[in-house]
């Protein structure tokens, strides 16, 4: 039971003093909602009492259109739209799901270059998160501190695939082109700037004063409601519960690598609170950093396109396919028959069940404080309407 | 824990309700459950000690073209395995008890599932539409599915 | 001619010209600091801002201005049309009318009244009325949140900010702002936040009490003017835009334009207070009416810049740290302040 | 006492903070800007970019792999299949042309760019360009027409096919006429293939129940 001012006012009067929940649109067109998402909120003055999600204004249909592919190459275009932020993952988890169908094994090189895109990728996903963080908490110039060292890992990319945001770029079995000449040169040299990046903004941002009041202690998401929710990825190592795919369930030659897994501990509030979210994913960048440097230094030899089928006709039956996204789990459930279309593909959209705990840690919260928990939970409504 | 000694204890404390399993050869070993069992069922794998599927990766909608079907990935944060619950319908009457009361992340997936599949969670606290408009007409994801010429008056390839 | 003479030495022509006087000042001012703010920001975030209108885009807060001349005036359906309308133009009335007693030199301020100080603190409060009336007339439940909150964070921020203005007063035991001036005049060690021109003695013991007063007033006056961090009326992340989520054109400028203008009102009042108002800091050198309006001009653009300096560095205070801030921090310390300056000064 | 110091300390790591910030942002403030001025400076495009869509219509051959290729179905081809004594000339790898291409539309305003229909393609006929402005008031002027055939061109096409098939047909019956003169007892043989079909060549595994690695 959240105490209300209303509550308050009848304890303390012994009278009936009639006011009025107010509820307020929040969204589909408001600037922290991160898209169109709409919350209806009921407000009692600044405090929530309760928070209704709209969502589905982004429903683009991804998985009515999988079943109208001619071919299962045809999805991963489709795949890069879903969280348009990290459409690298999106490809991973896709192309996982889809070699685990099929059974295909990839070359190790392979695999280390989808380790550094998707490393990469999370980098520059996180980098929004906690940019487009800032912006919700007032401070507008971390954000573009961010959005700088964004730009070099989407050039990277361009210069790896040619497209900056929607790449194509992971096939099933292989990938579209291999590693362009500088390419190794360039990526140690972002991991070297983005080091001094990440320092000032921790100065700037994650641990200024203000910022650590308006987020510790905020949202609390505890332990097992995390796990009831099957919340994952930052916001469920933010809540204590030691568990990344990468390392738990590993799908690829993560555990080749050295590094840890970044779980929330409460320095300056409770675990599981929006503080922690935050950094949880500001170190789990230089966790990703360090898998750069290393797959980087080994890379091995090979060729990239050896093992791309030539025609992709799966025998009948179902694969889940996960991989650790930005945002948590993202899996692939593919059904197969004996067909080029595939029969059903459904995503779980780590935003989509990360999002649907926040009628739970919000109540009772402050309004800007509803704003901060948005943020933390960074869900990108592309993936979570689909 | 392997999927076969899953099912087994599945099996041994609902002999009934165990349909079909498949553990040689499939990519993910499943078990298929008496539609009306499921949700025993799913409190079941959740609370044994042994077993503590305490996370629901996934629960999925399928149309099997004349039968819906409900497929749970369930996985244990305690033991780290997996396994994969199937259950299936008629097309006429879908109705599956609902295990959100066991899996808080079941709501949306299952309101989903409702909204694309028209599959009945009976027990559901909440099922309504979650990604198509309210007034929205059938389930686009069910096979049988035809695209409407009009919404809400207005014609739909503009 | 001699009919020009008479004629401005009508009382009522004259005062109409002194009052328009500060509008030439605020006009030019909004707009050269409209470009720094975007400069500053810009260049805090290694961009550059607007370089196409004009060398380095000087020209673009006056294309700035000519888009908003030209927009259209949108009055939502639902809205109180009297009380919208009327709305930015009080809250431009609240800000423009102090300046009435704001001495930009020795030889200039509108109104030479005793209790000059008294009444800036009394009539800048009329923005508040403006602000309450822009939100509650728009008829939007963002804008009334965002009145509402601006209403209590100005009214919260008065006490400390005045307490702050008393301890100013007490020691230089005047209310009117141009002998407030003088009070500092003869050089940086003459200014109040090193103690006026008292004895030594109290001058260091005054020292770090003007310190914190001097801060005190800065943190208020941020507030007061809605400037990050304190700026949750119009936090666009949870307010879309606050108070004047629903203006467009001409009044929205009118509130762009009563923003800038409040915060050259709050700093020119720390300059006032603390360093010294149009004095030279000096002494006699480069001082007179015309060095002194630069001095002051310039001393309040500093603060001016500080505030924006400070605005694209800090995040957002939440409403109920808002409200921390004012009464468990500010306010008791500038009542311990105060305290002691009194103690000193009677000594 | 706990709560005091809290009190003093919380002052204190604030102002702290606060002063820790402005350092950084004033020291970013003499750094140098990372903007472009875009439409006066430009960057330059890596080689592999992925923007407008161009087709060389000398070296396509009217397969329509790409058309199948493509996810978003922004590429629209008809193809008339050119009678066998026709020369329609080669493309520049050496492939013979055996197809009219009658309209080769490409909608990119449909186009994703995500290249897929670049790698099918068995003359490379298709390429991702680095032009990236090429923004238009019509919506319609985005659709590119890359046939060169002119109506008039078409039109003598379809009756070339038309002659050719009636040869076809003639000789064919001839022949018929020809076999069933030779040997009246003889079955008749089956009529000619439909010339209009212009099925792609087919896949390298058709039966194939499972994917197949390249090599």
């Amino acid at each position: 039971m959240i105490k209300t001012t209303l509550d308050i006012a009848r304890t303390s009067t012994g009278k009936s003093l009639r006011t009025e929940e107010m509820v307020v649109n929040m969204g589909p067109q408001h600037p922290s909602t991160h898209g169109v998402l709409r919350l209806e909120v009921v407000l009692d003055g600044e405090i929530v009492v309760d928070v209704i999600p709209h969502i589905g204004y982004l429903h683009r249909c991804f998985e009515k259109h999988c079943e109208h592919m001619t071919s299962y190459q045809q999805v991963i275009p489709y795949v890069d739209r879903m969280d348009y932020v990290a459409a690298m993952t999106n490809e991973m988890a896709y192309v996982v799901a889809a070699e685990k169908l099929l059974k295909i094994e990839v070359p190790e090189r392979v695999h280390y270059i989808r380790i550094i895109m998707a490393e990469l990728q999370r980098i520059a996903s996180h980098l929004i998160a906690i940019g487009t963080f800032g912006i919700d908490m007032g401070a507008f110039t971390p954000f573009l501190y961010y959005f700088r060292d964004r730009e070099k890992i989407l050039d990277l990319f361009e210069m790896t695939c040619g497209a900056r945001l929607l790449y194509n770029y992971m096939w099933i079995g292989g990938l579209s082109h291999d590693l362009p000449p500088q390419f190794v040169e360039k990526a140690k040299q972002f991991c070297v700037d983005f080091k001094k990046t990440m320092k000032e903004v921790n100065d700037l941002l994650n641990y200024n004063e203000i910022f650590i009041k308006r987020t510790a202690n905020v949202g609390v998401l505890p332990k097992d409601l995390a796990i009831n929710y099957a919340c994952s990825g930052p916001m469920l190592r933010a809540s204590g519960v030691d568990f990344d795919l990468r390392r738990d369930d590993p799908y690829t030659l993560y555990n080749k690598f050295e590094w840890n897994v970044i779980v929330g501990k409460g320095e300056v509030g409770v675990v599981g609170d929006v503080w922690n979210r935050n950094m949880v994913r500001q170190n789990e960048m230089w966790e990703s950093v360090r898998i750069i440097e290393q797959a980087l230094a080994t890379l091995p030899e090979g060729d990239v396109k050896k093992a791309i089928p030539k025609r992709i006709r799966p025998t009948p039956g179902d694969a889940y396919g996960r991989v650790e996204g930005p945002r948590g789990e993202l899996g692939f459930y593919i059904v197969a028959e004996d067909s080029v279309t595939p029969f059903r593909i459904k995503a779980r959209a780590p935003a989509f069940v990360n999002l649907s705990v926040i009628n739970e840690i919000s109540k009772g919260a402050m309004l800007a404080d509803l704003v901060a928990i948005i943020g933390s939970i960074d869900i990108v409504l592309g993936e979570v309407d689909r | 824990m392997t999927a076969q000694e899953i099912h087994d204890i599945i099996k041994a404390q609902f002999s009934d309700a165990v349909l079909e399993v498949k553990i040689e050869g499939a990519r993910d070993p499943f078990i298929k459950i008496l539609p009306e069992k499921i949700k025993d069922v799913a409190q079941f794998v959740r609370d044994h000690a042994q077993m503590k599927f305490d996370y629901l990766m996934c629960l999925s909608g399928v149309d099997y073209k004349g039968k819906l079907g409900v497929v749970y990935h369930l996985y244990s944060l305690t033991h780290g395995h997996k396994i994969v619950l199937k259950v299936e319908v008629s097309t006429d009457t879908p109705n599956v008890p609902s295990v959100e009361s066991i899996w808080k992340s079941a709501n949306w997936h299952e309101r989903e599932a409702f909204d694309l599949f028209g599959i009945h969670f009976e027990g559901h606290s909440d099922l309504r539409r979650i990604l198509l408009p309210d007034d929205w007409e059938g389930h686009p994801l069910r096979k049988d599915y035809e695209v409407p010429e009009f919404y809400n008056g207005m014609k739909v390839p503009y | 001619m001699e009919n020009i003479l008479q004629l401005l030495s009508n009382p009522i022509v004259s005062a109409v010209l002194m009052a328009l006087a500060p509008l030439l000042f605020i006009l030019p001012y909004a707009l050269v600091t409209i470009y720094i703010e975007m400069k500053m920001a810009a260049h805090i975030q290694n961009r550059l801002a607007y370089m196409q209108t004009g060398w380095h885009g000087t020209l673009q807060p006056f294309a700035d201005i000519l888009k908003l001349l030209q927009k259209e005036d949108i009055i939502p359906t639902a809205a109180s049309k009297f009380l919208f309308i009327l709305a930015p133009y009080l809250v431009f009335v609240g800000t423009y009318s102090s300046f009435a007693v704001l001495p930009f030199s020795s030889a200039f301020i509108g109104s030479n009244i005793d209790l000059g100080i008294f009444f800036l603190i009394a009539v800048s409060s009329l923005v508040v009325v403006g602000l309450l009336m822009s939100g509650w007339a728009s008829n939007n439940k963002w804008s009334l949140f965002g009145a509402l909150r601006s209403a209590a964070q100005i009214v919260s921020y008065e006490i400390p900010s005045a307490l702050a203005i008393l301890g100013v007063v007490m020691v230089s035991g005047t209310m009117s702002t141009q002998e407030m001036t003088h009070f500092q005049d003869g050089g940086i060690g003459q200014w109040i936040i090193f103690g006026g021109n008292l004895p030594l003695w109290q001058k260091l013991s005054l020292i770090p009490f003007m310190i914190i007063l001097f801060l005190i007033y800065l943190v208020s006056s941020m507030a007061e003017v809605n400037r990050t961090p304190f700026d949750i009326p119009e936090a666009e992340s949870e307010l879309v835009q606050g108070y004047n989520t629903e203006y467009s054109g001409m009044k929205f400028a009118i509130f762009y334009l009563a923003e800038y203008a409040n915060l050259f009102l709050v700093s020119a009042v720390v300059v006032i207070l603390f360093f010294g108002g149009w004095t030279s800091p000096f002494g006699t050198f480069l001082s007179g009416p015309v060095w002194g309006a630069f001095w002051f001009v310039t001393k309040g653009m500093l603060f001016v810049c500080l505030n924006i300096w400070l605005r694209w560095t800090l995040p957002r205070l939440r409403v109920d740290q808002l409200m921390y801030v004012s009464w468990k921090v500010l306010t008791p310390f500038a009542l311990l302040c105060v305290l002691a300056i009194g103690l000193i000064v009677v000594m | 006492m706990a709560a005091v110091a809290l009190y003093f300390s919380d002052i204190y790591r604030s102002l702290r903070s606060i002063v820790i910030g402005m350092g950084v942002t004033i020291n970013q403030m003499f750094q140098p800007v990372v903007t472009l001025q875009y439409p006066i400076e430009k960057k330059a495009m890596p080689e592999r970019v992925r923007n407008r869509l161009y087709m060389n219509f000398d070296d396509c051959i009217g397969c329509e792999l790409c058309a199948n290729a493509c996810p978003v179905d922004c590429i629209d081809i008809e193809v008339m299949k050119a009678p066998a004594t026709e020369n329609l000339g080669v493309t520049s790898t050496g492939q013979k042309k055996r197809i009219y291409v009658t309209k080769f539309d490409i909608d990119i305003a449909k186009c994703c760019y995500c290249g897929l229909c670049v790698y099918p393609c068995p003359t490379e006929c298709l390429k991702m360009t680095d032009v990236y402005e090429f923004s238009e008031f019509d919506r319609h002027n985005l659709i590119y027409n890359f046939s060169t055939m002119t109506p008039s061109e078409i039109e003598t096409a379809k009756g070339k096919i038309k002659v050719f098939e009636e040869e076809q047909a003639a000789k064919k019956a001839a022949a018929a006429a020809q076999a069933a003169a030779a040997k009246a007892a003889a079955p008749v043989p089956p009529s000619s293939p439909d010339p209009s079909s212009q099925t792609p060549p087919p896949p390298a595994n058709p039966d194939s129940g499972n994917a197949q690695p390249n090599t």
